[in-house]
């Protein structure tokens, strides 16, 4: 208990931190969003139009960057995300509703799978040294040498087309109305595995070899040696000992992937078109979205926060050595 | 005396090939139902190997080059423990022989309870006793060496080092096996809980009846707690006698210079000799007998031919050195 | 245990041989106190009160010109601490620290340089105290020019030191990384290191414990060369009494962070006064104990203990080993009064209450205990 | 909240590993894997050093050979413009490790400065420092990239490069963190104090040559980092990169929607090579994780001969009996 | 997938459309440019304007839509709207005057709403009769005026900031209602009864948002798409040889333009003569090809910068039929004459300087880095050493914005007349001096009194002589001065499939630009007939 509200104040100094440096390194930008929305019209609004956008966005009052500050904590307190300057006047919230489930299940579901799968492998790799498993070694590293973008667009080209099962685009059937109901779910997953599929692979791989290592460095513990000599059954020793103890640092590691979830998948979302978090806050970035962009850095730093929070309890759970009496 | 494992020839090294260390070489040793064989000598002589190499748990590169390890189980016919599959070796293990490994700290692994670690092992061999049963016996065993049935759902952390010495014994006396080897048990820990560990061990070796191979190299202690003491020099055993006999009179100048190297606590102040020069480099071993280099007594065969374990007159009692010729041949 | 066993302490020793008083002390402690804190973390550290570890309380040794003084105590005592403190690493909570006579406060730069230059440290492991990425000759080197004897010769300086240490020939040895050194020819490295400064007290902080048998006793016959060849004062910590008696000139015992007796070595092996020093040196193992005096009343599991000092009955006691609580005392929260009395075989009443001072034993000069029993001593 | 243990672990092991030679320290150069990586990553420098003269062509000329696919003039094909794509691989090569090489640098004082000085000082400064490389830690790398490398007008490799460095050392320095929070308790350090040694002294001459190799293994992490971050930067379009790199063809070949037009040329040997770079400096990376921990070290022969005639792989617990034909 | 099934047979007679604009929020003001019913073009299926202008032919009439007839008078300071009968809101409340005179109010009194900056004064409603007055002449303005889309006032005067609402539901005139709206789809559907006019015969539009042009077009090739608007590189290859009898693209220039500005207040290219020389080796035809992958940004070498055949009837006479051809050695002649030294192939000007130009760009922006590669290799025919330099777009607009440039592309606003054009690119009235931001229009930083009069004549003029000559004297200008380099005309076209709808506009019949995010796109949809 007491070690969770010590890293609360951690976490809350960080937060606070990270959000301030949110807040001040879009501003920092030179030009702005009137005269980005412009630009991706080339031409097709006005410049007449300049003054109306100036006037609606608010950017025609001359605020000191300081009491916009204040004004964006008193904002953020009361639940409130300004308003997107591209969808204007969506409310930043309303269009993090439309984006974060997306990215959530998608990379949040692929996350996990290639964590488990991953590890699975790892911990095989790393207990049967020299068998086939660690012969995957180099061909996993490859593939996770592949920029993401890259294997997507050939895993697209390749795979995705006018007559092929997987669908090239878009996170279900331009048909579908979303809703609980199987054609959309069902569109949904299998515009989903395209993306989801380039993801596991280019991230298994340091899943895999860092369980690897980790096994072999467990596997020569003492304690290890003790389970064989207790005659333990293999299974028992490779799963109860040496993997569950490998398994410590990856937590980390797993929790730290969690928390990128939603910023680390900008390129996936934005080769396959995926509706998600990071196609926006690339738009938002392209569109000098102020409150986009920090709503979207809000979420992303909150997931990460949560996410070492969470770790922080998993490693509570999973190491007792953490837990401190008293 | 009933032998209950006899070491023949053992040889283990680590790696193979050109490379590989030698680091126990032809090693004979028997150990007689109910006594407690203390192994001594200096780091590196080759005591946790033999130890490991025996239960064949020795970590890579170590590899068994040859050797037998006859095992005379209560009933039944002898085995050689080198020659069993996995799953026999795995049903061998713990059963029959168990192992105190040096450092306690590392040995229980940090992320489960003692319970599980010490219910683990009973499950493992008997299989058909109730968890609430193992639960049992885990707490009589706890109670075995001293230590409340409440600590069983402690973490090996909340233990100190002494305690967590002896769910490790307790843990190696679960199953009843007939050997316990224990590799340096008390050497991390101070005078006072080495005692007192030690002092538990010899009343349930008294009660139960198994024998126990004793490794250190702190010798005054094994002449205080073994019945006989074996003594390792550069992966060999070099002399093997009875405790007392060996503190007296020891045979072999190793043995010589390790009892010199202790300065007593009692009787009148002695000035202490210590071996002089450095211990052998595993990799290039001194040829003939290992000690020659360091020993004030060698001569003219002793860099040459490699002194073979004989009895130099004395049955109870073993040495290989050149002072003490035996009757059998020499090696090349 | 006979007189003769006292009279016989190093007769070869010229400094040692005359009376203690009077030779020079070095370093002086007096009431040396080190408090850890312990991080108060969540709830406690609004509400509770501020806790510490009390590793050292109340420690006071002398360290005489060309004397080795031994500190002996279980692990966890606090002899490194005070150690550490001695050499200035660690702040004091309290007391005082005296090289010469003059109170020393210093915590860094010049000033800490030209303390740490008189009194130097032996860390108690050999493999930890090098660092693996520099040879010999740099760990040397640093530790001339630190203490600005390098000068113009420092090729002869260097020979000089390591032949000092006995590693000859020094050519052998200075161009080598610690792995490439034995454990005895590291801890040399070490002293050596601690002799390039050219001090006048030496911290020994269990420099053998982490040595073979065969190198040890090399080691200690080195620090006791350099005894009597520099006059050098030092402390010897360790936690092997015998080693103790054998190299030491006085030896002083810790338990749980304080002293509980001191005295010159051979009175206090032989004839122990303070309860926890009986445990102690009947805890070490003796092999004498079966094969010279064999002794129907000892057994592997009762030690068996006589009190023999004076004005206090000779009472027979028994210390039942597994039953005197093997677990050293909280030093969050040590036991009130004497801090050894809840494994106290013979604990009266007062001990639990009053804390103990130093009571004279009496039976030999300078032998003193703190503990109840010798109350009447002194009296 | 932890660094890797099995880097802690690497860092103890070491100066307990008394028995490697310092010849045998260097035997992972002779490690297929580290020798693969090291070859190729020279052979990358060697032509980020000479591309601009061996390339057949200037990379921006353009031709009249329109979007054709590879020939004998055109090794790698042509773009829309009649660009010479072999020529872009391999002028693009500088770019792509200079970048990598100097952003890997960067961070890597950056890392080594924040985390070997906030582990060694520990206290107020030494958490205020820590608690900066967690905030740089929570803000996302690339899109914060993304937005800086959108606040600089014009580019230059070298800002890319500095611009990637700043916002990447975090890792790097908690790891270094942790390890040197684990040196400084070492006696050796507690020695350079008790010798007299000063404060900087001991951390640059006492520490940091003891975290090397973390530190190489950063770099080299750092280095991958980069080079995707750079590329990525080119691909989306928002770096001021002015020359060619590996992520400039893509950009290109993706907004001339190169895969839709068939010219699969375009894209291939860029996303390759950039694949086959950065195999080499994982590779590079295990080499680095080898040296470092004795236990990754891959001991010798895995599989042995056994008593029964059979090879065993050598495992944990079940030692293997080698065949008895040697004795008598 | 069941993508490709939907335009295979069509009997839900459902019209797919595709943007290549990422996901869209729920977003229907028809007012604000930001909403997804702007973005994706289905304001024009539920709103309509007062008349239907056709931005092929600027000078072609406009249709009459909710307003049957306007009169301009007092020099186009007041216009009268007689407002067509009979006209029913989706939700079946009849559009009346007063709904036109609100939504004319609203647009007046709030800015922010007000994207064409037309300056309403008095707007009065009587009978089915609207009148509007203003300060000064909107010749310029009468289409956009026109073009007002008309709002419900019921709805729309509860709306507390017509600014800031969303509009979940809109209701219009048009002959659509929204049926439902995600952030990838968005579906409206045929009203059942009440619209004013035939129906359409379109029952359903689907209008899906794409991610990227990448995704687009393969929607476009698969089928899925039938109507876009995105830039197809190689689209031969790409997107109509995949199905050459019904796959089209049709891209007609409109008035605005592309093309290369310089700062004309830095030295040398404030030199006229310099400019003029760097028009003449300009390759147009290697940008359309290659830059505008030979379609999009169509070819625009008429001397006067005007694209044609939109802006045919407003070239001057004496510049008719005259285009610009790539003539390296007159430029040389022009500018050895004007004082310029060739040094080898170097050209230096008349104090020795070597003539060298940077060209900037936003990274990213492909058609214009191609373009300038172009122009940059036109260069140096003539000895100029040009450089493309790449940088982020914020940075550039903002070079843009205080002049800090020496060369970059850049388009005009267009118009229903090349004023509009004109004005950006020579209005002395918008001049502000070189590290001056705020500018709007006259990037170049341009300062010729004799445009600016031409330009506010033009505007302000009370007859069609005036302004025909106004427009002779800004075409003269262009020519002799050329502030600007125009390259390409900008456009307003699209892709569409006629696999299941015919009707589109085309060469032939050019009654709308093709692009389904233009006003027109309603006048399209009306045209559509299922394919036989
Ligand atoms: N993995 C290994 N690879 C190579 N040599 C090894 C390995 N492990 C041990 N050795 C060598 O084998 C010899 C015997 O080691 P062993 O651990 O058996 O000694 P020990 O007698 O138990 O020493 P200690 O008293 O220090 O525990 C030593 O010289 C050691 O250097
Ligand atoms: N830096 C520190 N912070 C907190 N507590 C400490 C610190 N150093 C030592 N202690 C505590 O102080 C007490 C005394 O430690 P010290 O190292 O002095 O014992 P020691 O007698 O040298 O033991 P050993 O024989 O095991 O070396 C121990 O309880 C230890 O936990
Ligand atoms: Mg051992
Ligand atoms: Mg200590």
């Amino acid at each position: 208990m007491r070690y969770l509200l010590q890293r609360l104040g951690f976490y809350l100094f960080t937060a606070w931190a990270a959000v301030t440096i949110n807040f001040f390194i879009p501003r920092l930008i030179p030009g702005d969003p009137v005269q980005s929305l412009i630009a991706r019209n080339q031409g097709m609004i006005s410049a007449e139009a300049m003054q109306s956008l100036y006037v609606l966005f608010g950017l025609d009052k001359n605020e000191s960057l300081i009491s916009q500050y204040f004004d964006y904590w008193g904002q953020l307190f009361r639940g409130d995300l300004g308003i997107s300057f591209t969808f204007f006047p969506t409310p930043v919230s309303d269009l993090l509703t439309d984006s974060l489930p997306w990215t959530i299940i998608l990379v949040g579901i692929t996350t996990v799978v290639g964590f488990a799968i991953g590890t699975g492998l790892g911990v095989v790799a790393g207990w049967k040294r020299g068998s086939w498993v660690d012969g995957l070694l180099p061909v996993t590293t490859f593939l996770s040498s592949i920029p993401y973008f890259w294997l997507g667009l050939i895993a697209l080209t390749l795979l995705a087309g006018p007559d092929s099962f997987f669908p090239s685009s878009g996170g279900y059937d331009p048909g579908t109305i979303p809703g609980w109901d199987g054609s959309f779910i069902g569109s949904a997953i299998q515009h989903s595995l395209l993306p989801a599929l380039t993801i596991l692979i280019s991230s298994m791989g340091s899943w895999i070899l860092g369980m690897r290592n980790m096994m072999v460095t467990v596997a020569s513990e003492d304690y290890v040696t003790v389970a064989h000599a207790k005659g333990l059954p293999e299974r028992r020793v490779m799963v109860g000992y040496a993997a569950r103890n490998a398994l410590l640092p990856s937590v980390s590691g797993f929790a730290l992937a969690l928390g990128f979830i939603v910023g680390g998948t900008l390129l996936v979302e934005i080769v396959f078109s995926y509706p998600g978090v990071g196609y926006q806050l690339f738009q938002a970035v392209g569109s000098q979205d102020y409150p986009l962009m920090q709503g979207i850095f809000l979420i992303i730093t909150l997931s990460v926060l949560v996410a070492n929070l969470l770790a922080d309890v998993a490693y509570l759970a999973l190491d007792p050595r953490t837990r401190k009496e008293g | 005396m009933d032998p209950v494992l006899e070491i023949k020839g053992l040889d283990v090294d680590y790696g193979v090939g050109d490379e590989a260390v030698r680091a126990v070489r032809d090693v004979h040793l028997t150990l007689h139902r109910g006594e407690v064989l203390g192994l001594a000598g200096e780091s590196g002589s080759g005591k946790s190997t033999l130890a490991y190499g025996l239960t064949r748990l020795l970590a890579p590169p170590g590899v068994i080059r040859g050797g037998e390890v006859v095992y005379h189980p209560a009933d039944g016919e002898p085995y050689d423990v080198l020659r069993l599959t996995d799953r026999q070796l795995r049903d061998f293990r713990w059963a029959e022989t168990s192992i105190v490994f040096q450092g306690a700290m590392n040995s229980l692994n940090p992320v489960h309870k003692v319970v599980t670690q010490l219910v683990d092992v009973i499950k493992a061999h008997e299989p058909r006793t109730t968890k609430a049963g193992r639960v049992a016996r885990a707490k009589d065993l706890l109670k075995l060496v001293g230590i409340a049935a409440d600590r069983l759902e402690a973490y090996p952390h909340q233990l100190s080092g002494g305690m967590r010495q002896r769910v490790m014994i307790a843990m190696a006396l679960a199953l009843e096996p007939r050997i316990v080897i224990m590799d340096e048990p008390t050497t991390a820990l101070d005078v006072v809980m080495q005692r007192q560990i030690l002092g538990q061990l010899v009343e349930l070796r008294e009660r139960l009846g198994f024998s126990v191979l004793f490794i250190t190299h702190d010798l005054s202690l094994l002449v205080e707690f073994s019945d006989r003491i074996a003594i390792m020099y550069g992966g060999r055993i070099v002399e093997q006698a009875p405790a007392a006999d060996l503190y007296r009179d020891a045979l072999h100048p190793y043995s010589h210079g390790l009892l010199n190297s202790f300065p007593a606590l009692r009787g009148p102040r002695r000035e202490l000799a210590g071996i002089p020069g450095s211990p052998p480099d595993t990799r290039g071993m001194p040829s003939g007998c290992a000690f020659h280099p360091r020993c004030p007594k060698a001569f003219e065969p002793c860099p040459d031919r490699v002194p073979l374990l004989g009895t130099p007159g004395d049955p109870a009692r073993e040495v290989a050195c050149w002072l003490h010729p035996v009757a059998a041949d020499t090696a090349p | 245990m006979t007189d003769s066993a006292l009279t016989e302490q190093s007769p070869s020793d010229p400094v040692a041989a005359g009376p203690e008083g009077d030779l020079p002390v070095v370093l002086e402690a007096t009431g040396l106190t080190k408090h850890f804190p312990v991080r108060r973390t969540g709830r406690a550290a609004l509400t509770g009160p501020r806790r510490s570890i009390q590793a050292v309380d109340d420690v006071s040794l002398t360290l005489q010109r060309g004397r080795v003084t031994a500190l002996v105590g279980e692990s966890g005592s606090g002899k490194s601490t005070v150690a550490r403190l001695l050499a200035g690493l660690y702040p004091r909570t309290g007391g005082d620290i005296r090289l010469h006579g003059e109170t020393v406060n210093v915590k860094r730069g010049k000033a800490f340089r030209a303390y740490a230059r008189r009194v130097q440290m032996i860390f108690q492991d050999p493999f930890a105290s090098l660092n693996p990425v520099h040879t010999v000759r740099y760990h040397l080197t640093r530790a001339l020019k630190i203490h600005g004897r390098a000068g113009e010769d420092l090729e002869k300086s260097l020979r000089e030191l390591l032949s000092r240490v006995q590693l000859t020939p020094p050519e052998r040895y200075i161009d080598k990384f610690p792995h490439e050194l034995s454990g005895g020819q590291r801890q040399r490295v070490a002293i050596a290191r601690a002799l390039g400064a050219d001090p006048e007290a030496l911290l020994a902080d269990e420099p053998v414990s982490m040595l073979d048998v065969s190198i040890r006793l090399g080691v200690l016959n080195l620090l006791r060369d350099l005894k009597e060849r520099l006059h050098l004062a030092i402390l010897y910590i360790t936690h092997d009494i015998a080693s103790a008696r054998y190299f030491a000139d006085d030896t002083m015992v810790m338990y749980a962070g304080r002293m509980v007796e001191g005295g010159d070595s051979e009175t206090i092996t032989q004839r122990p006064a303070h309860p926890y020093t009986r445990l102690l040196i009947e805890s070490a193992p003796d092999p004498d104990r079966i094969t010279a005096a064999p002794d129907p009343t000892v057994d592997n599991r009762h030690f068996h203990v006589k009190v023999a000092a004076p004005g206090v009955d000779n009472r027979h006691f028994h210390v039942k080993v597994a039953d005197s609580g093997g677990e050293p005392p909280s030093l969050i929260e040590p036991p009130a009064g004497c801090r050894f009395h809840p494994r106290c075989p013979v604990a009266m009443e007062r001990c639990t209450t009053e804390l103990p001072p130093r009571f004279d034993v009496g039976d030999a000069p300078g032998h003193w205990a703190a503990c109840w029993l010798y109350d009447g001593a002194a009296r | 909240m932890a660094v890797p243990a099995a880097d802690v672990k690497a860092a103890q092991a070491l100066p307990l590993e008394a028995v490697a030679a310092r010849r045998r320290r260097f035997r992972f150069l002779t490690g297929g894997k580290t020798v693969t990586g090291l070859a190729v990553i020279v052979f990358f420098l060697v032509i980020a050093v000479i591309g601009e003269w061996i390339a057949p062509y200037d990379p921006s000329a353009r031709s009249s050979d329109l979007l054709e696919s590879p020939s004998a003039r055109h090794w790698f094909g042509t773009t829309h413009l009649g660009q010479d794509i072999f020529s872009q691989v391999v002028v693009g090569t500088r770019s792509v490790m200079l970048v990598g090489l100097a952003a890997g640098i960067v961070a890597t004082i950056l890392a080594v400065i924040v985390g070997v000085t906030s582990g060694y000082l520990g206290g107020t400064p030494g958490e205020g420092l820590s608690a900066l490389s967690n905030v740089f830690l929570v803000i996302p790398a690339l899109p914060l990239i993304i937005i800086i490398g959108s606040a600089v007008p014009t580019g230059g490799d070298i800002l890319v490069a500095v611009i990637i460095g700043f916002t990447s050392w975090a890792w790097g320095a908690r790891v270094l963190r942790a390890q040197t929070l684990s040196l400084r308790g070492r006696e050796y350090v507690e020695a350079a104090r008790a010798t007299g040694e000063s404060t900087w002294r001991i951390i640059f001459f006492e520490i940091l040559p003891n975290l090397t190799a973390v530190i190489a293994s950063s770099f080299v992490g750092t280095v991958i980092f980069a080079v995707m971050s750079e590329i990525t930067l080119a691909f989306v379009g928002v770096s001021g990169l002015s020359n060619w790199n590996w992520g400039t063809i893509l950009f290109w070949a993706q907004s001339q929607q190169a895969l839709a037009q068939g010219a699969w040329w375009w894209f291939v040997p860029a996303g390759l090579a950039i694949a086959i770079l950065g195999t080499a400096l994982s590779l590079l990376n295990f080499g680095i994780d080898e040296f470092v921990s004795p236990r990754l070290r891959g001991s010798g022969k895995a599989r042995v001969k056994g008593a029964d005639g059979r090879t065993h792989r050598m495992r944990v617990g079940f030692t293997p009996v080698l065949g008895r034909e040697e004795k008598p | 997938g069941g993508s490709s099934n939907a335009a295979q047979s069509n009997p839900d007679a459902v019209l797919s459309v595709g943007k290549p604009d990422g996901p869209q929020a729920e977003n229907n003001n028809p007012f604000l440019e930001t909403s997804a019913l702007s973005n994706m073009g289905y304001r024009w299926m539920i709103y309509e304007p007062l008349a239907m202008h056709n931005r092929v032919k600027p000078q072609e009439p406009a249709k009459p839509w909710l307003a049957t007839k306007w009169d301009w008078s007092d020099n186009f300071k007041k216009l009268v709207l007689t407002i067509r009968d009979g006209v029913k809101f989706s939700d079946g409340q009849p559009m009346t005057a007063e709904d036109v005179a609100y939504t004319f109010q609203l647009l007046r009194d709030n800015k922010a709403l007000n994207v064409d900056a037309v300056p309403y004064k008095d707007i009065t409603a009587a009978g089915n009769q609207v009148t509007l007055g203003f300060a000064g002449s909107q010749f310029v303005n009468q289409v956009k005026i026109l073009q007002t889309l008309v709002v419900p006032k019921h709805v729309w005067k509860d709306v507390k900031d017509p600014a800031l609402d969303l509009v979940k539901n809109p209701i219009g005139t048009g002959p659509y209602t929204l049926k439902s709206a995600t952030p990838q789809t968005m579906i409206v559907t045929r009203r059942d009864s009440g619209y004013w006019q035939e129906a359409p015969k379109v029952k359903e539009i689907r209008y899906t948002s794409y991610t990227d042009n990448n995704a687009q077009v393969s929607a476009l090739v698969n089928g899925a798409s039938e109507w876009s608007f995105v830039f197809i590189p190689n689209y031969k290859a790409v997107y109509t040889n995949k199905n050459p009898q019904h796959y089209k693209l049709w891209f007609p220039a409109q008035l605005a333009v592309h093309g290369l500005w310089f700062n004309t207040e830095k030295a040398p290219w404030n030199d006229a003569k310099l400019r003029q020389a760097v028009n003449k080796v300009i390759n147009r035809e290697d940008i359309f090809n290659q830059g505008e992958a030979g379609y999009f940004y169509p070819k625009n070498d008429q001397v006067t910068g005007i694209p044609t055949p939109a802006g045919d009837p407003f070239i001057a006479p004496q510049y008719k039929g005259q285009s610009v051809q790539v003539d390296v050695q007159g430029a040389k002649s022009l500018l050895t004459g004007a004082g310029y030294k060739f040094t080898g192939d170097k050209l230096a000007d008349p104090g020795g300087k070597p003539v060298t130009i940077k060209l900037t760009v936003p990274s990213g922006w492909s058609d214009y880095i191609t373009d300038l590669e172009i122009i940059k290799d036109n260069l140096a025919q003539i000895g100029i050493t040009a450089t493309v330099e790449k940088m982020n777009q914020d940075a550039w607009m903002k070079s843009v914005d205080t002049g800090d440039f020496e060369g970059l592309m850049h388009w005009t606003n267009d118009g229903q007349t090349p004023y509009d054009m004109y004005r950006d690119v020579m209005d002395g009235n918008r001049y502000k001096p070189t590290g001056q931001g705020g500018i709007n229009g006259n990037y170049g930083r341009y300062k010729n009194d004799e445009a600016t009069k031409a330009l506010e004549t033009y505007a302000n003029a009370e007859d069609d002589a005036a302004r025909t000559a106004a427009m002779a004297t800004l075409q003269k200008i262009m020519i002799e001065q050329q502030p600007m380099i125009p390259t390409s005309a900008a456009n307003s076209g699209g892709e569409y499939s006629t696999k299941n709808w015919v009707g589109w506009p085309d060469d032939a019949n050019p009654y709308a630009p093709a692009q389904p995010t233009l006003r027109n796109a309603l006048d399209i949809v009306l045209h559509l007939k299922p394919a036989a």
